[in-house]
C-alpha cells in the first residue's frame, strides 16, 4: 500500500525526523535508546555467539566422527559441551528472540514509538554483552565451565572442581539473569501500557502474546536459577554447605532449583518461535489464524504449565513414585496447548491460500521438527520409558529437534521474513529456498540417528566411544549431517549479506503482511510511525480503511505528538488512550552502569570481594547519575 | 446479566483453575517431600487424607472458575456476532470483544487445569506412599 | 441489547489526555495522577520487579524447608532454637511503616510535597533503626553458630541477610526519593517514584513477615 | 518395552496425519479454502478442536493411566525380601566397586549374577553423582551422595551385558563402563567361592619379586589385596584381578601386555584418571605385572 504523503504531511514528517534524530557515529550507537538500534546490536552479538556455539558443536561432532579420536582432550571436550549449551541457550537463543526480534518488532507491532523503559532496554543489552564476555574470557583463559550447563553438584563443588571454571558459570549466569529480568519487565510493561489506542487484548497480534508469555516465564523462572547459583557460589567461595551431604545439605536441592528454572527455560526458548510462526503463517496463507483465542491461550498456557514439570528431568534420581506422578500429569497435559497451536497453524495453512516462500518453508520445517521433537518428548513423560533412555542420546535427539528444529528454524525464517523491513531490500528467493532445503536435510541427518544410538545405549557427554559397540556408523552419519547443516546456515548468512548490498528495494510491504510494522517505511524511521496508528483488529494492515484514515490524519496533522520524544500510554486491557509520555533519548548511563556491574561480577569470580564492593558503589553512583536528568530531555 | 461483570470476577474465571492447580501441586509436593525425604518418624503427617482433601478443594475451585468462565461466555454470547467474530480473531470492540476472548481462554485453561488436577488427584492416592521410583 | 459496531471504540485521542511528563509542579503532577485511568508505567515496572523478588524469596524459603525435610534434627544438634522476642518486635515495627508509606503515596497523589517529605523521612528513621537492631541480632547469632557449620546455618543466614539487603536497598531508595523530591520538586517523574517506593516497602514488609515466621519455625 | 511400541505407533499416526495435511496444503498452494470442501471456517475450527484438544486429551489420559499409574505401580523396587541376593555397587571416579555382602567377595567393574535370579542392586556413590545403567537388563538408577537407591537385575539368558555410567561424572565419564556376567548357578557359585578366598600366594621368583615391589611401592597405599599388607581403598580391589576380563573400567582387555602398558603409563590410556604415573623402570613393571596376573 503506497502511502501518498501530502506536503503538509511531509512537513510533519520532517519535524518528527528532526525531533527523533539519532546521534551520528559509533557514539550514537553506544548511547542509543532506540529499540531498533538496540535490537540490531542484540542481533549481531547473538549471531556472533551462534557462530561460537556452532563451532563448538562442530568440534564435538568431529571428535565423535569415529571411535577413539583425540582431536580434543577430555577436559577440552567437557568445556566444549558445557560452553555449547550455555552459549546456545543464554547467549544465543534468548537474546536473539527476546533481545533482537522482540526489541525490534514488538514496539512496531503494537504501534508504539519505543519500549516502556528505553534506557533500561539499553542497559539489558550492555549487561548481556558483559555476561557473554565474562563467559568467553573464561574460555580464552582455558578456565571455561566444565561441568555441563546443568552443572550438577557435587561434581561442580570446590572439592571436585577446584579451578574457578564454575565461578565463571555461577556469576556469569546471575549476571546474565539481571539482563533477562530487566528485559522481561520492559517487555511486559510495554505490552501492557504502550499499545496503540484501540488495540485491546483481543486485538493484540499473536506475536505479542508469545512474547508476553516469554517475559512472564523469564520473570518467574530466573530467580530460581539465581538462588541456585548464589548457593553454589556461597558453597564454593565461603564454604557454606547447601549441597554438601556431610553437613546436612543435599545435592538434589541443586537439581530441583536448576530444573525449576531449567524447564520453563525450554519453553522460553521455544515460545518466541511460536510467536514468529504465528506472524509468518497468516501473511503467506493470506488468511487469519484459525481460532485466534485458542492460539493466544496456547502460547500463554505453555509458559504457565512449564513450571509444573521440572522433575521429569529427574525421574531417575529415585524420588518417591508419588512425587514423580505430580509432575507426570502436567508433563503430559502440556502437550495440549502445543497441539492446539500446531493444528491451528496447519489448519491455517491448509484452509488459506498458501504461498510457500522461504519464510513459510522454514515454518513448515519448524512444524515438522516440532512434531518429531514433541512426540519424542511425550514418550519421555512416560516415567518407565524415561528411566530407560534418560541421559542417553535419545534425549539429545529429542531436545535438538525441539531447540534447533523448532526454535531456531523460525528464527531463520524470521530473519528472511523481516529482512526487507529492516534493510529495505529483498533477499534472493531462489538461494533462500536452496538454503532452506540444505538446512532442513542437514538437521534431519544430524539429529535423527541420535534416537537410535540412544536406544542402543550410548550415554550423553562421552568424549569418545569404543569401536566394537556398533555406534560408529551412526555417529559418522551424524557428523556428516552436522557439516551439511553448517553449510546451510552459511548459505543463509551469505544470502542475506549479499542482498544487503545488492538486493532490489523492498518497499513498505513486500509480502502483504498483516501487522502494523509493514505500514511504515523500510527501514522504519526512529519514531516508527508519523501518526499514532488506528487499530481495530489483530490484523491492522488488512483494514485498508484504517490505513487510509491514518494518511488523512497525517495530512490533517492529527495524533502526531510532535513536542519531543512523545508516545501514547494506554490502559492495560482495553487500550484506552490515557496519557502522553515523553521518552528519554540517547543516554550514556546504561553502558556505564553495565560496565560497573561487569566489574562487580568479574571481581567476584576472582574472589576480590572488596574491589567488587567498590564497583557496586560505583554502580549505585551511576544510577544516581542516571536519574539526575529525570526525563527532562 | 446485563452489566459486564467486575474485573476481579473475570480474571478469576480466567486464572482460577490454574492457580488452584499450582496450590494443589505445591502443597502436595511439600507433603511428599516432608514424608518421604525426611528420616522416618520425624514427620507423621496424615498425608493421604490431606492429599485427597486438597485435591478435592482444588478441583472445586477449578469447577467454580470454570463456571464463571462459562457464565462470562454466555454473557458475551448475547452479542452473537461478537462471539463469532472473536473466534475468527476479528477483534470486535472492547469491552465485549475482550470479555468474550477472555471467556474462551478461561474455559480452555480451566478444562486443562481440571484434567491435570483430576489425574493427579486420582492417580497419586492409587500409588503406595514413599516408594522409591 | 445494542450491538457495538465493529468499528466503534478505536480509543482515539480523547480530550482529557494529558502530557503527564510536562507536569513539573506538585499540584500539576497530582492532577495528572488523579486523572489517570490506569497505573503509570513506573508503578508497573516496580510491581513486576517485586514479582521477581517475591519469587526469589519463595525459592529460598522452599529451599529452607527442603533442607529441613532432609534433616534428622532441625536445627541440628548444638544449635539453639532461634529466639523469638526481639526479631518479632523488630518486624512488627517494620511492618507498621507500611502505613506512613501508604499515606505518603496518598499525599503525593494529593500533590502535597511537604507531607511526602515528612512521612518518608520519618519512616526512613524507623526503618534504619530496625536494620540496626537486626544487624546486632545477626552478630549475636554469629557468636552462637556459623553459616559454615551446617546447612541449617547456611540457609538461616542467607535468608536473613538477603532480607536485610532488601531493607538496606529500601533505605537507599528512601534517601534518593527524599533528595530528589526536595531539590527537584514533586514532578510527575518523582511522584511515580514515591508511589513505587511505597509499593516496594509494602512488599518488603510482607516478605519480612514470611522470613520471620520461617526462621522462627523451629521455636514455634 | 511394549509401552514403547504403543507410543511409537500412536506418535507415527499423529505425525503422518499432520504431514498429510501439510502435503495437501502444498499441492493446493495458491488455491483458497480447504481441498474439496472450500472455505468452511467451522471445519477449520473443528479441526483444531478435535486434533488439538479432544484426541490428545483422551490419548494422554490413557498414557498417564497406563504408564505412570499402572506400570509404575507394578514395578516396585527390589528389597531383600523379594530378591534372592543383594549386591552393593559403589560408583567411583571412574570405576565401579562391587561388594557381595555376607561373602568377603569384592571386585571391580564386573558383576557376576546367576541366571533367572532376582538380584537387588544397591547403588551408592563414593564421590560425585553416577548413574548405573545396563541397557539390556534394566532401566538406569542414579547414584547420589546420601541416598541408597535400589534396582532389580533379573536376567533370563546367560551371557555378557555391557553397562555404562550415564550421568556425567567428570573427565573420564566416557571410560566408566562395567560388564555384567550372567552365569549358570553352578558357575556363579564357583566364581563366588574363588572371590571370597584371600589372594593366592606367589610361587615363582618373579611373582615374589613383584609382590615385594607392590607392597613397597605406592601401589599398596591405594589398592587392597586380601591376605596381604596392601589395604588401600582409593583404587579397585586387586585380590583376584587376574580373573577379570578387562582393566580400567572396561577400557582395555586384561592381558599381560596391556597390564604393563597400564601400569607404566596409565595417563596415556585414560587421561585425567586417578591412577598416577609411578615412573617405575620397565623391569619392575614386568615383575609387578607377573604378580598381578597370577592373582586368579
Amino acid at each position: 500500500m503506497a502511502t501518498v504523503i501530502t506536503d503538509q504531511g511531509r512537513q510533519h514528517v520532517d519535524r518528527l525526523a528532526r525531533i527523533w534524530e539519532e546521534r551520528p557515529g559509533i557514539l550514537g550507537w553506544i548511547t542509543t535508546t532506540d529499540h531498533k538500534r538496540i535490537g540490531l546490536m542484540y542481533f549481531f552479538t547473538a549471531l556472533v555467539m551462534f557462530g561460537a556455539g556452532g563451532t563448538e558443536a562442530l568440534l564435538m561432532r568431529t571428535q565423535l566422527i569415529g571411535p577413539n579420536h583425540h582431536l580434543l582432550s577430555p577436559e577440552a571436550y567437557d568445556e566444549m559441551f558445557t560452553m555449547h549449551g550455555i552459549t546456545m541457550i543464554f547467549l544465543f537463543v534468548i537474546p536473539m528472540t527476546t533481545g533482537a526480534f522482540g526489541n525490534y518488532l514488538l514496539p512496531l507491532m503494537i504501534g508504539a514509538r519505543d519500549m516502556a523503559f528505553p534506557r533500561m532496554n539499553a542497559l539489558s543489552y550492555w549487561i548481556y554483552l558483559g555476561s557473554g564476555l565474562l563467559m568467553y574470557i573464561a574460555l580464552a583463559q582455558g578456565h571455561a565451565p566444565n561441568a555441563g550447563w546443568f552443572d550438577y553438584v557435587p561434581l561442580a563443588s570446590k572439592q571436585f572442581d577446584p579451578g574457578n571454571n564454575i565461578d565463571y558459570y555461577g556469576y556469569g549466569l546471575i549476571f546474565n539473569g539481571i539482563s533477562s529480568t530487566a528485559a522481561s519487565i520492559n517487555f511486559i510493561v510495554t505490552i501492557f501500557k504502550m499499545r496503540a489506542p484501540g488495540m485491546s487484548l483481543n486485538r493484540m497480534p499473536l506475536f505479542c502474546f508469545a512474547f508476553l508469555a516469554v517475559a512472564f516465564a523469564l520473570l518467574f523462572a530466573l530467580p530460581s536459577l539465581t538462588v541456585a547459583a548464589l548457593f553454589l557460589e556461597l558453597d564454593r567461595q565461603l564454604g557454606f554447605h547447601f549441597y554438601d551431604v556431610a553437613f546436612g545439605g543435599d545435592p538434589l536441592l541443586w537439581q530441583n532449583l536448576f530444573w525449576i528454572f531449567g524447564h520453563p527455560e525450554v519453553y522460553i526458548i521455544i515460545l518466541p518461535a511460536f510467536g514468529i510462526a504465528t506472524a509468518i503463517i497468516p501473511t503467506f496463507a493470506h488468511r487469519r489464524m484459525v481460532f485466534f483465542p485458542l492460539v493466544a491461550l496456547g502460547e500463554i498456557l505453555v509458559a504457565f504449565l512449564g513450571f509444573g514439570v521440572w522433575v521429569h528431568h529427574m525421574f531417575t534420581v529415585g524420588f518417591a513414585t508419588i512425587t514423580t506422578v505430580y509432575f507426570a500429569a502436567a508433563s503430559l497435559i502440556i502437550v495440549i496447548p502445543s497441539g492446539i497451536q500446531l493444528f491451528a497453524w496447519i489448519a491455517t495453512i491448509l484452509t488459506g491460500t498458501p504461498d510457500f516462500k522461504t519464510p513459510l518453508l522454514f515454518i513448515v520445517g519448524f512444524i515438522v521438527y516440532f512434531m518429531l521433537g514433541g512426540l519424542s518428548g511425550v514418550t519421555l513423560a512416560a516415567i518407565p520409558f524415561d528411566q530407560q533412555v534418560h541421559d542417553s542420546y535419545y534425549v539429545v535427539a529429542h531436545f535438538h529437534f525441539v531447540i534447533f528444529g523448532a526454535a531456531v528454524f523460525p528464527i531463520l525464517g524470521g530473519m528472511y521474513f523481516w529482512f526487507p523491513k529492516v534493510t529495505g531490500r529483498l533477499y534472493n528467493e531462489r538461494l533462500g529456498k536452496i538454503s532452506f532445503w540444505v538446512t532442513f536435510i542437514g538437521t534431519f541427518i544430524t539429529f535423527f540417528p541420535m534416537h537410535i544410538v540412544g536406544i542402543l545405549g550410548m550415554p550423553r557427554r562421552n568424549y569418545t566411544y569404543a569401536a566394537h559397540l556398533g555406534w560408529t556408523l551412526l555417529n559418522f552419519i551424524e557428523s556428516i549431517g552436522a557439516y551439511i547443516l553448517a553449510t546451510g546456515l552459511l548459505m543463509i548468512v551469505v544470502n542475506l549479506a549479499i542482498s544487503l548490498f545488492k538486493g532490489p528495494p523492498a518497499g513498505n510491504d513486500p509480502f502483504e503482511g498483516d501487522t502494523l510494522e509493514w505500514s511504515t517505511t523500510s527501514p522504519p524511521p526512529p519514531y516508527n510511525y508519523p501518526v499514532i496508528p488506528t487499530v481495530s483488529s489483530p490484523y491492522p494492515m488488512w483494514d485498508k480503511d484504517d490505513r487510509e484514515l491514518d494518511n488523512r490524519r497525517l495530512a490533517r496533522g492529527e495524533g502526531l505528538l510532535e513536542l519531543g520524544h512523545e508516545t501514547p500510554a494506554t490502559t492495560a486491557q482495553d487500550a484506552i488512550w490515557d496519557e502522553i509520555l515523553k521518552m528519554p533519548s540517547h543516554s550514556a548511563w546504561p553502558p556505564v552502569t553495565a560496565l560497573t556491574l561487569f566489574g562487580v561480577f568479574f571481581m567476584l569470580v576472582m574472589a576480590h570481594y572488596w574491589i567488587a564492593g567498590g564497583f557496586l558503589a560505583a554502580c549505585g553512583l551511576s544510577l544516581i547519575g542516571w536519574h539526575y536528568k529525570g526525563v527532562r530531555v | 446479566m446485563k452489566l459486564p461483570p467486575s474485573n476481579t470476577v473475570v480474571w478469576f474465571g480466567v486464572l482460577g483453575g490454574g492457580l488452584a492447580w499450582i496450590a494443589q501441586f505445591a502443597v502436595n509436593l511439600a507433603f511428599s517431600f516432608a514424608q518421604c525425604n525426611a528420616p522416618a518418624g520425624r514427620w507423621e503427617l496424615p498425608v493421604r487424607p490431606l492429599e485427597i482433601g486438597l485435591s478435592a478443594a482444588a478441583i472445586g475451585i477449578g469447577l467454580l472458575s470454570m463456571a464463571v468462565a462459562g457464565w462470562l461466555y454466555l454473557y458475551t454470547y448475547q452479542f452473537k456476532h461478537v462471539a463469532r467474530a472473536e473466534r475468527r480473531g476479528e477483534g470486535s470492540p472492547p469491552p465485549t470483544g475482550r470479555l468474550n476472548f477472555l471467556a474462551v481462554v478461561g474455559l480452555t485453561v480451566n478444562l486443562l487445569a481440571l484434567s491435570i488436577m483430576v489425574m493427579t488427584g486420582i492417580g497419586a492416592p492409587l500409588l503406595s506412599l514413599c516408594r522409591q521410583s | 441489547m445494542t450491538e457495538p459496531s465493529s468499528r466503534a471504540h478505536r480509543g482515539l485521542h480523547p480530550p482529557q489526555v494529558t502530557r503527564s511528563s510536562a507536569a513539573f509542579t506538585a499540584s500539576a503532577a497530582g492532577r495528572v495522577a488523579r486523572q489517570r485511568l490506569a497505573q503509570p508505567n513506573g508503578w508497573w515496572g516496580m510491581a513486576l520487579f517485586l514479582c521477581a523478588e517475591v519469587a526469589l524469596f519463595g525459592t529460598m524459603i522452599s529451599s529452607y524447608f527442603y533442607l529441613d525435610f532432609d534433616a534428622h534434627r532441625w536445627p541440628p544438634a548444638g544449635i539453639p532454637d532461634p529466639s523469638v522476642l526481639w526479631p518479632s518486635i523488630g518486624t512488627a515495627v517494620l511492618v507498621a511503616m507500611s502505613f506512613p508509606m501508604w499515606l505518603a503515596a496518598r499525599s503525593a497523589i494529593a500533590g502535597r510535597r511537604g507531607r511526602v517529605l515528612g512521612l518518608v523521612s520519618g519512616a526512613m528513621i524507623v526503618q534504619g533503626c530496625y536494620l540496626g537492631l537486626q544487624i546486632i541480632l545477626l552478630i549475636q547469632d554469629l557468636h552462637k553458630f556459623k553459616p559454615q557449620g551446617s546447612a541449617y546455618g547456611s540457609i538461616y543466614y542467607t535468608l536473613l541477610v538477603a532480607h536485610h539487603a532488601h531493607v538496606l536497598f529500601g533505605l537507599l531508595l528512601d534517601l534518593t526519593i527524599l533528595v530528589f523530591v526536595s531539590f527537584r520538586g514533586l514532578t510527575n517523574y518523582w511522584l511515580i517514584g514515591v508511589r513505587s517506593l511505597a509499593l516496594y516497602w509494602h512488599v518488603v514488609n510482607v516478605i519480612a513477615v514470611f522470613v520471620l515466621v520461617v526462621t522462627l519455625a523451629p521455636s514455634l | 518395552m511394549l509401552l514403547w511400541w504403543w507410543m511409537l505407533g500412536v506418535a507415527t499416526i499423529v505425525f503422518l496425519g499432520a504431514m498429510v495435511m501439510l502435503v495437501m496444503a502444498w499441492t493446493k498452494r495458491g488455491v483458497p479454502g480447504l481441498p474439496f470442501l472450500g472455505e468452511r471456517e467451522n471445519l477449520a475450527e473443528g479441526l483444531v478442536l478435535i486434533f488439538g484438544i479432544a484426541i490428545p486429551l483422551v490419548v494422554l489420559v490413557a498414557l498417564f493411566g497406563v504408564s505412570d499409574v499402572y506400570l509404575v505401580g507394578q514395578t516396585s523396587p527390589p528389597n531383600p525380601k523379594t530378591t534372592a541376593m543383594t549386591i552393593d555397587v559403589i560408583g567411583h571416579q571412574w570405576w565401579w566397586e562391587v561388594h557381595y555382602p555376607s561373602t568377603g567377595a569384592v571386585t571391580a567393574n564386573e558383576i557376576h549374577i546367576p541366571v533367572d535370579t532376582r538380584v537387588n542392586v544397591v547403588a551408592t556413590t563414593a564421590d560425585v553423582i553416577h548413574s548405573f545403567w545396563v541397557p539390556a537388563l534394566n532401566r538406569k538408577i542414579d547414584m547420589i551422595p546420601g541416598r541408597r537407591n535400589r534396582i532389580l537385575l533379573d536376567a533370563t539368558k546367560t551371557g555378557e551385558y555391557r553397562g555404562q555410567c550415564s550421568q556425567f561424572c567428570g573427565v573420564q565419564h566416557a571410560h566408566m563402563a562395567l560388564e555384567v556376567f550372567v552365569q549358570t548357578p553352578a558357575a556363579f557359585r564357583a566364581w563366588l567361592a574363588n572371590m571370597s578366598a584371600p589372594a593366592r600366594t606367589p610361587t615363582t621368583p618373579e611373582e615374589q619379586a613383584g609382590k615385594t615391589l607392590f607392597m613397597n611401592s605406592s601401589c599398596a597405599s591405594c589398592h587392597t589385596i586380601a591376605g596381604t599388607a596392601a589395604a588401600g581403598t582409593v583404587g579397585p580391589n586387586l585380590t583376584h584381578v587376574a580373573s577379570r576380563t578387562t582393566l580400567a573400567a572396561v577400557t582395555i582387555p586384561n592381558t599381560p601386555a596391556e597390564m604393563e602398558a597400564w601400569i607404566s603409563n596409565p595417563q596415556a590410556i585414560k587421561p585425567g584418571d586417578r591412577m598416577p604415573d609411578l615412573g617405575l623402570p620397565h623391569s619392575e613393571v614386568v615383575e609387578i605385572t607377573d604378580y598381578l596376573e597370577s592373582l586368579h
